[in-house]
């Protein structure tokens, strides 16, 4: 095991990758001589040089669509989008385009490519430069999205991400990226679709994602030592493919659910988590479904605001204290 | 830029051999069949949803589906038909997809609008206006760096020059020298309104390529030869590390934009003024003047028509897709399972 | 009353809207000279001429941010998006920036605009020309989405959502354009934010949008008559601003919930009312929540396969049958 | 390209009065004081998120600052403090919104990326490159609709060019013949990236004017007379019914992209070569050569630095913004409710 950094985990991630296939390059926006605006690509440049490590143009549309041209004809390409805020300039490469070219073609054409992006709040950069849009690609059919909570998940399903043979999304959190963690030494690949069961309690499965996934943890230590409930929490990891085994699991043992969605409310993950919840495990539920998310607002900018906008642990254990028995 | 035209037509007379002549007279015989029957099953309710039909049109899919090697890509819109025809494509999988039955390219899960046929480099036809020129230039960007000498080729009409990917993807192909090759086919009209109403220059795309450090060439779309030799004039020099090219084709659409559309916002006598300059009749012409003969140009004309009654028995014949189709190939794993 | 086509219904909303009030404008593609792919917009560009009718170049991206331009400088713009699937290409306009000015600008920045569009399957236009992406708005703070179901509803909303000080999606159902119903004759204005009860049952709620509210409705019918299963029918039309107290209070009444959306199945609108209900109505519920949705796939084209994957009224009776004893 | 600059140098020297010339002066100070104290409050970490200077830059937005007619309309980025001031915003209100100040332009909910000043006619800071190109053809288009002779200006950096949005915008203004101004500020570099690594013409905005039917105008950005020359000669037009102009202006960031950058991506000496060319050494150097006393320039600059003391002073003073804020204002009913 070493201690890496988020930022440093996704490095090595596309390092680990590029390493190992040759059909790998990865592109963006001031990614290559610079590293990334958040330092995220930092010496990959000068390890695999300008033709497997390209700086773009201002042009999301060409970088997605050439991702997608890239993988449908041999290459496994990671593209970088550099807020995931950014996705909607280039929405229609994603969802339109990329998504739906498997299906369409009857299996002729095979998408192999990544797309990985900061993601989500916490940095005071206002409205258009913090969103949590993890829901948006989550509700298209054709893509895989993970978004991962420590460095070592991040490395770890990047490069899953990498061998997937279909488009995957990876959402990082930017908030996250000073995080330090454990990451294990030497190859290290994860499996998408796996949810991770990080604590386990009786009165309430708390289910989160991301940076919510550290607040969750943070509320339920603070719930049990100083009032008394005892939660689960489960990190999600990937939106799609969704394991549902585990968290229909975790739920069905404490009758209660919880999502923590850093999305803003309306058609967040945990709407769909919790309308899943709420049809297969309805007869285990002792009571009401609780989604605690961002509220329906784009995102303040100044630091007070931010922070009583995002959920907090603090907003965790007062919805929950109020809500569960 | 009649200069340009003018060179183009004088070098058609000499550099095209007898063979690809032929072969481009027949190819665009093909295309104009093919399309009138897809026509005739439309008035008889047999393809469902939209189509969009490249009458007139031809002698731009023919010339660059002569030119390109059998390995080069091409990237197509909903007005597809031809140039998925051009590469090769069974003219059985292209209407059967129109018709959306399970002999379809697609076996029907496409749709008129997405022809695709990657065995004969046919990468998918697109249905939303300009995406599909960043997916060519990815694939150029592949064949650059796999080093294949691969070239990939994009069409698409004037209507599409206005949109932002078209912008994005020609800058980005001409800053990394792309093989690729934008081919605007300028029919002067979007759906229905006219180019001109809604373009800040008379030529879409020619007048816009040194936008993009790239040449200003424009050629008579309805002249195969001139698009053959245009078409093998900038595919090599792609091939050979030269970088993009834009061309703007002129041409013009036979039929309405689309299965629903009479054309009635065209002016009148314009449809008859292009009917007179129809890329077939200019070329069988041509054929007759330069020495071939009549009963060669008829052999093609027959064996042509027999091959489309023949795919449209065919395509008749098959049964419509097998409902499990619905749930295959969202992934590669062939399912389409979101969870566990 | 008058029997209006839905289509006509749509022209005659947008027509008495230019008439009262000169701030209105109206522009897309083709919509003009040629009365709209669809021939919503006939007759209009000859009624009120081409200052105030419009055809435009396919620029997406500067249709919409015209209008955002215009609407806040004075105008009350209505645009058309020919295909809701097109929102994809200028969805940094709608859901970046559209929807957030009026925050970010601490209500410095009005924006009284409407976007238009043709949305959903059932003409065999495949993939890209046939999605229902009601949810990618509903998903987005700070947009006003409505669905109607009936020409009167999509005259009246039409009306309404010009008249509204706030952006408003309008997303009309391609497949309901030959629809012929009664409209109010004059002025006919509708309310936002308001569902519709259609139907009064005691087993269970169907709450439904657009196509499928008539889809519902003829399941009800089914179910009543040949399986004795009485339903009640919600008719949402308004997804932002949601009417919860009547869907709530229907559902309390018949204990079971039953959504019926035309989108895929991940984060759709019915995940959210889901959720709200899973939430706020759970003591009341006597079974399971199920949501009938387009399974998470792309649309096929071919008329059979489309046909078998929108919900159809087959389907919704065979579910109900299955799920509601 | 090299002629117009030309001709333009020499108009200045004729035509500008001495009281605008002091009013340059004076703006290009204050953008320039405000701009070194929104840095320093940085360091002392008063001025969270990220925040983007426009020092060395502020040539341009002076000259148009001056040029445009009180209701006229701007539209900013993320870079645009110095725009905002120089429509008169206020600058405690600039310095507050940096700040997260409840006195702040937009309360705090904006940040220093959304400056937004309505009342001053700054429609908007836009965060999203290339969005704004579009919102200004909007309004200009109002503007146009009403009759009002307003003018729409909109600027934008180098990188932007190369996006969709951009494109769009301008052939949409001039199709219509927007009175819409679009001025980039070629600065060389997108955020880390020197712009002509990425782009295929060596003029990113002028190289691309006559794509959309447009005259290509080069101007030397850190020379305020030579963009006020410009800026009253394209506004004029555009107010009169000339519509759009795109205009690129050269010039060239002192400090980093954003507080995050130290800028070592540029060459060695790079920055040096630009500081001789400091638009307000020049302007300074300029109004001593035409006649000005010394004496007059130091005014102006105690008297600048005393209101930006007054402002840090009183955005400092200015407590948090409320957290009600946060459910306020999605709505014009001044709420937040998404369901009754
Ligand atoms: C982004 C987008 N906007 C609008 C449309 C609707 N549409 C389909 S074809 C078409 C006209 C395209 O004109 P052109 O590029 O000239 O091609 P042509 O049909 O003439 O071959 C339009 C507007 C679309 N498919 N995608
Ligand atoms: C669509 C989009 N892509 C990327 C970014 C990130 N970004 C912010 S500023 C910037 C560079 C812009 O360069 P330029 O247009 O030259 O303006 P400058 O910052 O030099 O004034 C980039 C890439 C963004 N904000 N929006
Ligand atoms: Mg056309
Ligand atoms: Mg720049």
């Amino acid at each position: 095991m070493a201690e890496l950094t988020y930022r440093d985990a996704v490095a090595a991630g596309i390092a680990q990758e590029l390493e190992r296939d040759e059909r790998v390059l990865f592109f963006g926006e001031d990614v290559a001589a610079a590293g990334g605006v958040f330092k995220t690509t930092v010496g990959l440049l000068e390890k695999f040089g300008p033709r497997r490590v390209r700086d773009c143009p201002i042009s999301e549309q060409a970088i997605i669509g050439a991702a997608m041209g890239a993988a449908m004809t041999g290459l496994r390409p990671i593209a970088e989008i550099m807020f995931s805020d950014f996705l909607a300039v280039c929405w229609d490469m994603v969802a339109n385009e990329i998504a739906k070219a498997r299906y369409m073609s009857h299996g002729q054409i095979q998408l192999p490519l990544v797309i990985r992006t900061a993601n989500g709040g916490g940095a005071r950069f206002g409205a258009q430069h913090s969103q949590a849009v993890e829901n948006w690609a989550m509700a298209i059919p054709g893509l895989k999205v993970v978004a991962p909570a420590t460095p070592a998940d991040v490395k770890g399903l990047i490069a899953a991400a990498v061998r997937d043979p279909d488009p995957v999304l990876v959402f990082e959190q930017k908030s996250l990226y000073a995080m330090k963690g454990e990451v294990p030494e030497g190859e290290h690949v994860d499996r998408l679709g796996t949810a991770k069961v990080l604590r386990q309690g009786k009165d309430c499965t708390i289910v989160a994602l991301a940076l919510m996934v550290h607040r969750a943890l943070e509320a339920a230590e603070t719930l049990e030592k100083e009032h008394g409930i005892s939660c689960t929490v489960v990190d999600v990891r990937s939106l799609v493919p969704l394991d549902t085994q585990t968290i229909l699991a975790e739920v069905a043992k404490t009758g209660r659910l919880v999502t923590v969605e850093e999305n803003p409310r309306l058609c967040g993950w945990g709407a769909e988590v919790a309308s899943i919840v709420a049809d297969e495990c309805f007869w285990n539920l002792d009571g009401p479904i609780v989604r605690i998310t961002t509220p329906h607002v784009p995102l303040p900018s100044a630091d007070q605001l931010e922070d009583n906008t995002i959920p907090s642990a603090t907003r965790i254990v007062r919805e929950i204290r109020e809500r569960i028995d | 830029m009649a200069t340009t035209t003018k060179r183009k037509k004088a070098a058609a007379a000499d550099d095209i051999g007898q063979e690809t002549r032929l072969e481009l007279y027949r190819l665009q015989v093909e295309l104009r069949y093919c399309e009138k029957r897809a026509y005739d099953l439309f008035l008889q309710n047999l393809i469902k949803g939209t189509s969009h039909l490249s009458l007139g049109q031809e002698a731009i899919a023919a010339g660059f589906g002569v030119a390109m090697r059998p390995d080069d890509w091409t990237f197509c819109t909903y007005r597809g038909h031809a140039h998925t025809l051009a590469r090769g494509a069974s003219m059985t999988g292209v209407l059967g997809e129109l018709m959306g039955r399970s002999c379809g390219l697609l076996a029907g899960k496409g749709g008129s609008m997405h022809l695709t046929d990657v065995e004969h480099g046919v990468m998918g036809s697109y249905a939303i206006i300009g995406a599909h020129l960043p997916v060519a230039a990815g694939a150029a960007l592949s064949a650059q760096y796999r080093g294949t000498e691969q070239v990939s080729v994009c069409f698409f009409g004037d209507g599409t020059t206005n949109i932002g990917a078209f912008h994005e993807a020609i800058n980005f192909a001409a800053v990394w020298k792309l093989p690729v090759i934008f081919v605007c086919e300028n029919n002067l009209y979007m759906e229905y309104t006219a180019i001109h109403t809604v373009t800040a220059v008379d030529h879409p795309a020619a007048d816009r390529a040194a936008a993009y450090g790239l040449e200003s060439v424009l050629v008579d779309g309805n002249d195969a030869d001139e698009v053959y030799l245009t078409a093998m004039k900038y595919i090599n020099r792609a091939r050979k590390g030269g970088g993009p090219a834009l061309i703007e084709a002129k041409t013009y659409r036979h039929s309405g934009h689309s299965r629903a559309d009479p054309g009635k916002y065209r002016p009148e006598g314009e449809l008859e003024k292009w009917l007179e300059r129809d890329p077939l009749k200019i070329y069988r012409e041509r054929l007759l003047q330069v020495g071939f003969a009549e009963g060669t140009l008829t052999d093609i004309e027959t064996e042509t028509m027999r091959k489309v009654e023949e795919a449209t028995a065919a395509a008749k014949a098959s049964p419509p897709p097998a409902l499990d189709l619905i749930d295959k190939d969202v992934w590669a794993d062939g399912g389409a399972a979101w969870r566990n």
